[in-house]
């Protein structure tokens, strides 16, 4: 299959995925610069994490504006996978091409760490090799990825199953001490109604391979592969 | 445009006193130009010869270390040092100190400072894969403390995670002698291929000069000149110097110089740190021995009204200077277009040995370039050892503990031994896939090279008490921790990087330390037959006429040929052996006991250099053959802290009963060296067994892993609980989170 | 013309930032802090001589870049 | 009482952020705009009657906490 990582000024994830998905996963991968026009014949998306202009005045805000958003907005709405991690997640967000928002996380500080996290909702592209209930590791690193959104839109994401990773403990609650960021409901991750837009927190191409100690995030990038 | 006037008599010298420079150091500027400089000359003369820039009282010291050796492919004189590493490939790295401007502006100075080291090394053509920082800050109830350690951190992590290089390790200790004067040292180390080197040279005569990157302002003018000088009252005034820093700037330089680098475009780049486009422009020009024409007015800016001294003196962040082969400008400033980033041409190779500077069609400044670089003053300073210090070498009676439990638990919460989690939680360690070897998890950081099998390890630290009680052997005995720590995971030493912080050379003390430090990390070099290939000087660490003790900081890289055969500290499976590679003579000089009661003395722990090596020897080849579950080096807090780590780090614990005459305070917390502790399965025990024999390694054995708790026979029995409370909250503490 | 933008957030969404400055105000000593709350103050440069036209343009940035309707509101002043 | 402090860079020193956003807008169509600087807005509330006072304890807060005085200057509005 043939993945487009989008590289926004600022990306800094953008290696790491193509490295997952290209000499780990064996797929076909290349980078699509911000003012592309087109998406170069992908046939799934990630917008990767980073710090896409710096971050500067919101998360996800200046990116969204990059030519190459109109295509990947196109692209979700026919139905093409998208996948937002971290910074794309932010991204999603601000494009409107997933409900909510971020704020800063409730500690105030950047947080790099493996989280135990739990599947959850129904399954999405990226989560069809994820039955609800399965636990696994995966790192986050961010600084805002306090997700918030009003309450209806809360009930709206978990009663249509939307909800498809969620921080917990080692035994599976999901609780306030487990909750690195503050994160509404402790969601981690989210999918649009169609199940073909993912946007995470959590960075599974940095999980990919026994020798960075974890490979659980393969499953993310395999679910897509069908 | 005007000529700057030509000043005489006391105006003059009190000009060149403004601008840094001594009247004697103005006198040598009249003699070797054979006229009186002009104010811009004066100044530029005053950021060069600043201790900083010229290194004029550390260079002739510097020369006794060794620099050469078969993998050296750039040593000491560039903006980083290369060491080859096979496949075509080499490491670029390099320490520095922002130690003076993080004091006065901790979140600034620290980010500007991993900036500052970035460009350093991909200036070269480097891909920088990896950071580590080394921090020293005073004692946590200062009232300084807690603001400067929340601001570095905040900083370094503001840099380096909005850049994508991941901060894999580091170094962080608490003491009074820093309470006025923190360190903050940073290192970066990128991958280059070995037949596309760019070296910091203006050469080709026509070819053109541009700046790129991002537009000058006043940032930090006269910052090389600040971090010459001691603190003092009124020193908070010189705060407009700050500079900052713009990480995501960086990111768009860094990528596109990288993109450049990939064209024959180019013939020469230097980054603008310190002391800016004066620094960058005449070191590229005496490197090579060119000259350099300079069209001030065409410097990219973002204020009006900058005068030609603040044009050359600012300290802008994220910009470089590069010589463009003639008939490639277009290229060049095209590529950096498509990142955004400024790009102007703004002089030309000469052959005529100058700095020339025009504002407009006016010679604003014209010296040879060498003037203000290589025939910079050099002084050699009086040195004295300081008469107290035989004084401290008394014999150490090994304390007696009432509670030898309570002992090691308050040890485990001290802020220096505590666990630095609270710091690399914030920077992200594992951008970039690399990081093999996590914070907190090894020794050393190891980090793999994507399209090998092989990796690098880094350690970073000083042992500072060691070199207040003896520069010279506490120089060798942190060389020595380096490498050791290295060899827990695995890596061969290849090369060292260091920063020297030391206090002020005009007194003959601190002129000693920093002369028998050079000479212990020296030895230390050629026991280990490695080379230093860069570095930094940082003097002047003093405030209100006291110095800090001697920081040699020491950055070390060592390479491993297969990624994965590594090792960590932590304990494993219940049922493995636990060894200790080493002896036990429970030496207490300099040892953070004492310094938990106050008192430094004693004399360091002895280091035997053949039981060193081969200690080191040995656990690298059990790593290598696959032999070992863990391996980590006693360093402070000596065995006891040791084993409590590889217990928490493993979520396991260990029973261990010592032979040993030894009193438990000397038994549990020496910091002597060249001791290791490993574990394995106990089907490996005989092959561990062998390759210590094959190295002429003592082994002692401890016990084994097992249970929750850490159990050490007769002596304690501590619940996990209490040692992860004592051993996690006290840096959240001291930064206020808690 | 010089124009002021001030982004805040809704009330009712949880101001992680604002809370955490409170308590540390308070924390210092400054008893008599209630609560705060951190908003972004955007001093924006116009090439543009008419206030009417002005607002309207600034307007449109903030619904398109400047603010997150979804968690902010925006107030514009001009002069 | 309620109070806002206004927390701006120096002028001369370097706004990343606020260049990044003044590009972003002349990108995005708002050719009008020459330049962009952001700056904190802190609404802070307040339990103190008296505008002096409670001006004279805000300042306090700013030299203290709410404003880095190394680069940043700050404001103080009442009301
Ligand atoms: N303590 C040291 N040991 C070895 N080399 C050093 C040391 N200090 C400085 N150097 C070398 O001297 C050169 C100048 O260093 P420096 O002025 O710090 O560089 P920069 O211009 O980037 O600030 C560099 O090549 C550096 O590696
Ligand atoms: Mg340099």
């Amino acid at each position: 299959m043939r993945f487009g990582i989008v590289v926004f000024p600022g990306s800094n994830c953008d290696h790491d995925v193509y490295h997952a998905v290209k000499h780990v996963l064996g797929q076909e991968a290349r980078f699509v610069w911000h003012k592309s026009t087109d998406l170069d014949g992908s046939e799934v998306v990630i917008l990767p994490g980073g710090f896409s202009y710096g971050d500067y005045l919101r998360t996800g805000a200046l990116a969204r504006h990059s030519p190459v958003m109109q295509e990947v907005v196109a692209f979700a709405k026919r139905g093409g996978p998208v996948l937002g991690i971290c910074n794309g997640f932010q991204i999603l967000l601000e494009a409107g091409l997933l409900p909510g928002a971020m704020l800063r996380n409730r500690g105030l500080r950047f947080v790099c760490e493996e989280v135990e996290l739990k599947a959850d909702g129904r399954a999405t592209r990226f989560t069809s090799k994820l039955s609800p209930g399965d636990r696994f590791r995966l790192p986050i690193a961010h600084a805002e990825g306090n997700y918030t959104a009003d309450g209806a839109t809360l009930d709206r994401l978990e009663g249509e199953g939307r909800v498809v990773l969620r921080y917990c403990d080692v035994a599976g609650r999901v609780t306030d001490e487990a909750n690195p960021n503050g994160s509404a409901r402790g969601i981690a991750g989210i999918a649009n109604e169609q199940g073909n837009v993912v946007g995470m927190m959590p960075h599974p191409e940095r999980a990919c391979e026994p020798i960075l100690g974890n490979d659980a995030g393969r499953r993310i990038f395999e679910s897509v592969l069908g | 445009m005007t000529v700057p006037p030509v000043l005489e008599g006391a105006a003059l010298v009190e000009r060149a006193r403004k601008a840094g420079l001594t009247e004697d150091e103005l006198r040598r500027i009249e003699r070797m130009l054979g006229r009186t400089p002009n104010t811009l000359e004066i100044g530029l003369f005053g950021a060069m010869w600043s201790e900083h820039c010229s290194y004029k009282s550390s260079r002739h010291l510097l020369k006794r270390l060794p620099t050469s050796g078969p993998r050296v492919v750039v040593g000491p004189g560039e903006n980083a040092g290369i060491v080859d590493i096979g496949d075509g490939l080499g490491v670029a790295f390099k320490m520095e100190s922002h130690n003076h401007p993080s004091y006065l502006e901790p979140y600034q100075g620290a980010a500007t400072g991993v900036g500052g080291i970035l460009r350093d090394v991909f200036t070269m053509g480097a891909r920088p894969i990896a950071l580590m920082d080394a921090l020293r800050f005073g004692r946590p109830e200062h009232p300084k403390t807690r603001k400067l350690l929340n601001g570095v951190v905040a900083g370094i992590a503001g840099y380096g995670n909005a850049i994508g290089v991941p901060v894999v390790g580091g170094d962080v200790a608490f003491d009074a002698t820093y309470d006025g004067n923190i360190l903050v040292n940073v290192l970066a180390l990128g991958i280059v291929e070995t037949d596309r080197i760019f070296l910091g040279r203006a050469e080709g005569v026509g070819n053109p000069i541009l700046y790129v990157g991002a537009r000058t302002g006043r940032d930090g003018i006269r910052g090389a000149t600040m971090a010459s000088a001691s603190f003092g009252e009124g020193s908070e005034e010189l705060r407009p110097t700050v500079q900052v820093g713009d990480p995501f700037y960086e990111k768009l330089l860094l990528e596109a110089c990288l993109e450049l680098f990939k064209k024959d475009a180019i013939v020469g780049i230097q980054d603008m740190g310190a002391a800016g486009l004066i620094s960058s422009s005449s070191e590229m020009a005496s490197r090579s021995g060119a000259g350099v024409r300079l069209h001030i007015d065409q410097v990219p800016r973002r204020e009006e009204g900058m005068t030609p001294e603040e044009c050359m003196l600012s300290e802008s962040q994220e910009r470089m200077l590069l010589v463009a082969a003639r008939g490639r400008e277009r290229e060049v400033v095209e590529l950096f277009e498509k990142w955004d980033l400024a790009a102007a041409v703004i002089g030309e190779v000469t052959n005529t040995g100058r700095l020339d500077v025009y504002e407009g069609d006016t010679l604003v400044a014209t010296l040879p370039a060498r003037a203000l670089t290589d025939d910079a003053p050099k002084y050699d300073r009086p040195q004295r050892k300081p008469s107290d210090l035989e004084s401290r070498w008394i014999d150490i009676d090994a304390p007696a503990l009432s509670d030898p439990g309570q002992a090691i638990l308050a040890m485990l919460a001290r802020p220096t031994i505590a666990s630095k989690r609270w710091v690399y939680r914030q920077f992200d360690h594992m951008v970039r896939v690399g990081t093999v070897v996590l914070p907190g998890r090894g020794d050393a950081a190891v980090v793999r090279i994507l399209g090998t099998p092989k990796a690098v390890g880094i350690a970073v630290g000083s042992s500072a008490r060691f070199c207040a009680l003896d520069p010279k052997l506490g120089s060798r005995l942190t060389m020595m921790a380096c490498a050791r720590n290295l060899a827990c995971v695995g890596a061969e030493p290849l090369a060292v990087t260091d920063c020297l912080n030391f206090g002020d050379p005009s007194i003959p003390e601190v002129s000693w330390q920093l002369a028998e430090s050079i000479d212990g990390i020296a030895d230390a070099c050629r026991a280990l037959g490695i080379p230093v290939v860069s570095g930094n000087v940082s003097l002047y660490n003093d405030t209100e006429g006291a110095s800090i003790q001697p920081t040699p900081m020491i950055g070390m890289v060592g390479l491993l040929d297969d990624a994965e055969r590594t090792c960590d500290v932590a304990f494993k499976r219940a049922g493995d052996r636990i060894l200790l590679l080493g002896r036990l003579t429970g030496e207490l000089g300099g040892s953070e006991l004492l310094a938990s009661q106050g008192r430094l003395e004693g004399r360091p722990p002895m280091l035997d250099g053949a039981l060193e090596l081969s200690v080191q020897r040995a656990v690298r080849d059990m790593i290598r053959a696959g032999r070992l579950a863990s391996a980590h080096d006693c360093s402070e807090g000596g065995l006891a802290v040791a084993l409590a780590e590889s217990c928490l780090a493993g979520n396991v614990g260990a029973t261990v009963a010592i032979e040993s005459r030894l009193a438990p305070s000397a038994l549990l917390f020496s910091e002597e060296p060249s001791r290791v502790i490993v574990s394995c399965a106990p089907g490996q025990l005989d092959a561990v067994r062998a390759i210590a024999a094959s190295h002429q390694a003592p082994v002692v054995d401890l016990g084994a892993v097992g249970g929750i708790a850490l159990e050490i026979a007769g002596v304690a029995r501590l619940d996990p609980d209490a040692m992860r409370e004592a051993y996690e909250h006290a840096l959240p503490r001291i930064a206020g989170d808690e | 013309m010089r124009a002021r933008v001030f982004v805040t957030l809704k009330p009712g969404v949880l101001d992680p930032q604002g809370r955490a400055i409170a308590s540390a105000l308070v924390h210092d000593g400054f008893a008599e802090v209630r609560s705060a709350r951190v908003g972004k103050l955007i001093e924006v440069e116009l090439d543009e001589r008419d206030a009417g036209r002005a607002r309207q343009r600034l307007t449109e940035m903030c619904e398109k870049l400047l603010a997150n309707t979804v968690i902010e509101r925006y107030d514009i002043e001009l002069g």
